[in-house]
């Protein structure tokens, strides 16, 4: 049962409810508060790495405070230094061609995108929007990236006319709608 | 279905042969190869093979002709190595088997999830610009983007030309014998490039056929073909 | 140490390399495999809620896949499409013979793979990265991949031993190397 609830908490990545947990158990809500009493003993130890915090009729799994500046250090590496060539790239595609999807992009770069666009996401190089047309997350560049290139408009990059609107790109994009089987 | 989706949901040529050869219970030999050669050869002219794998399909049908021809008349020297398609085969099988594996796993469903995210927009975003970013960057990386494109534009042109290619023969061959009566496949071959090359016109020769434009006779077994005109 | 990795991979999220696991516990990287050897035996049990999954110089914290039904209910993950024959067979020899190029690939599948090969990295179940001995790009594949698998380890794969070290195997890609026509 207690690890049953931690692979929950892990994968839900945020606070479950009793209810909720004792739903996906089949056990009666009733008997939660005493298994997750037994489990914050048996998790939250002075070294343990992860931390069961029950909150207000709520759990969530956290990373030991003990750890706080590690933790803190994980995600500062993760938003610093210099860009990949593959987040370069990305980048550089959602300039020239933004709006774009992320089926767009890994088109034109033949690879998956999910973590470099949530990275660039992170740093605040790019913005995602909902677009109504695509009925998908469209990106674009932030206003504070084009502020640190110094140009007032995207469409003042060096051959914006022409990659934005280059035609073979244009028509391997148009196979990018066709969902995915 | 995009341009993809059709590639990857077709059968290799050596699925094909595997299938064939396993259908009829034998062992991956030259004398099995040159058993089903006939059935390939049928294959290849029922099934829509798509144009993009024609040139494999039709290179494994040259190897296979020739494996054939040398087991009719063993005076035909085959090249240096016999035992090539033989053993290329082999090894598919043992990947085909590997494939199972990945099947029978990836099908279980035994999932090990990610720890779950909060959305990313959601999440404190601290501005931090890289180094090594600036206009001119951004114009490379895209010019590389561009460039590394290209072979895959190439791939799709490459492959419309050869489904021109078998269609532009078989009109070809059509118009030569509404001038003349009777020719034989080394007239048609006469100019051929590569072997490619003359088993594209070998297939078109086929298609003729079946369309019953054409009616082929050969006297002896690897005799001169000939194709005579059906009026 | 363990519960120092535990942490920085619970708050990452993602796959983390050797590398910066190393830099960030300031230890040298030579020393990590060894230590991750260790974690590996101790977490990925039976009926652990979590398994730490090697692969490639990079290290994840993921669910234990025994409880990959229940868990599926919370997370938002995705799971990946059906895969037709032509993607298991290359996904086959990239996992069992890898790192492989695309030359033998085709080699053994006896077709072009050049569009598979992208659809698969599309899709992010394999990894493309140049290799400096073989001066052309090799394929790998992807941690996501593996977690699909929910195996901890490539060489966990059913007969892995055989087709990834096999002799016959060895001298039937020797033999099958075709002159071109």
């Amino acid at each position: 049962m207690n690890e049953k609830i931690i692979a929950i908490l892990f994968s839900s990545g945020k606070a479950v409810s009793v209810k909720m947990l004792a739903k996906l158990l089949e056990a009666s809500a009733s008997d939660i508060p005493a298994v997750l009493d037994r489990l914050v003993k048996e998790y939250n130890t002075k070294s343990s790495a992860l931390y069961v915090l029950v909150h207000d009729g709520s759990v969530q799994l956290v990373s030991n405070p003990a750890y706080a500046e590690l933790v803190s250090q994980v995600s500062k590496e993760e938003v610093s230094g210099e860009l990949t060539r593959p987040q370069l790239e990305t980048l550089a595609i959602i300039c020239y061609r933004a709006p774009v999807t992320k089926p767009e992009i890994e088109q034109i770069r033949g690879v998956n995108c999910s973590l470099i666009i949530r990275n660039l996401l992170m740093r605040g190089l790019i913005e995602e929007r909902d677009d109504m047309a695509k009925l998908q997350p469209v990106y674009t560049a932030s206003i504070d990236f084009l502020r640190h290139l110094g140009i007032g408009a995207i469409t003042k990059l060096p051959d914006y006319t022409h990659f934005h609107a280059d035609e073979r790109i244009g028509k391997l994009l148009t196979e990018a709608s066709v969902p995915e089987v | 279905m995009s341009f993809e989706a059709k590639l990857d949901a077709f059968s290799g040529p050596l699925q094909i042969l595997l299938e064939l050869i396993e259908n009829k219970e034998l062992e991956i030999t030259n004398v099995s190869l040159a058993k089903v050669t006939d059935d390939y050869l049928v294959y290849l002219e029922k099934q829509d093979v798509p144009s993009e794998e024609l040139a494999d399909f039709l290179t494994i049908a040259a190897r296979l002709i020739l494996i054939k021809s040398h087991a009719l008349l063993p005076e035909i020297k085959l090249e240096e190595d016999a035992d090539a398609l033989a053993s290329q085969l082999k090894l598919y099988k043992e990947f085909v088997t590997a494939a199972e594996h990945l099947e029978r796993i990836y099908g279980e469903g035994r999932i090990s999830f990610a720890r779950g995210r909060t959305p990313a927009v959601t999440e404190e975003i601290i501005f931090a610009p890289p180094s090594n970013v600036s206009i001119q960057s951004l114009q490379i990386a895209f010019l590389y983007l561009m460039k590394r494109l290209e072979p895959f534009f190439a791939l799709r042109q490459v492959s419309m030309q050869k489904v021109v290619s078998v269609q532009e023969r078989i009109k070809h061959i059509h118009e030569a014998l509404k001038a003349r009566a009777m020719m034989t496949f080394r007239d048609i071959t006469a100019g051929a490039q590569s072997k490619l090359d003359v088993v594209v016109s070998f297939l078109a020769l086929l298609e003729l056929t079946k369309q019953r434009l054409v009616k082929v006779v050969q006297g002896v077994a690897f005799g001169e073909i000939e194709l005579k005109r059906v009026d």
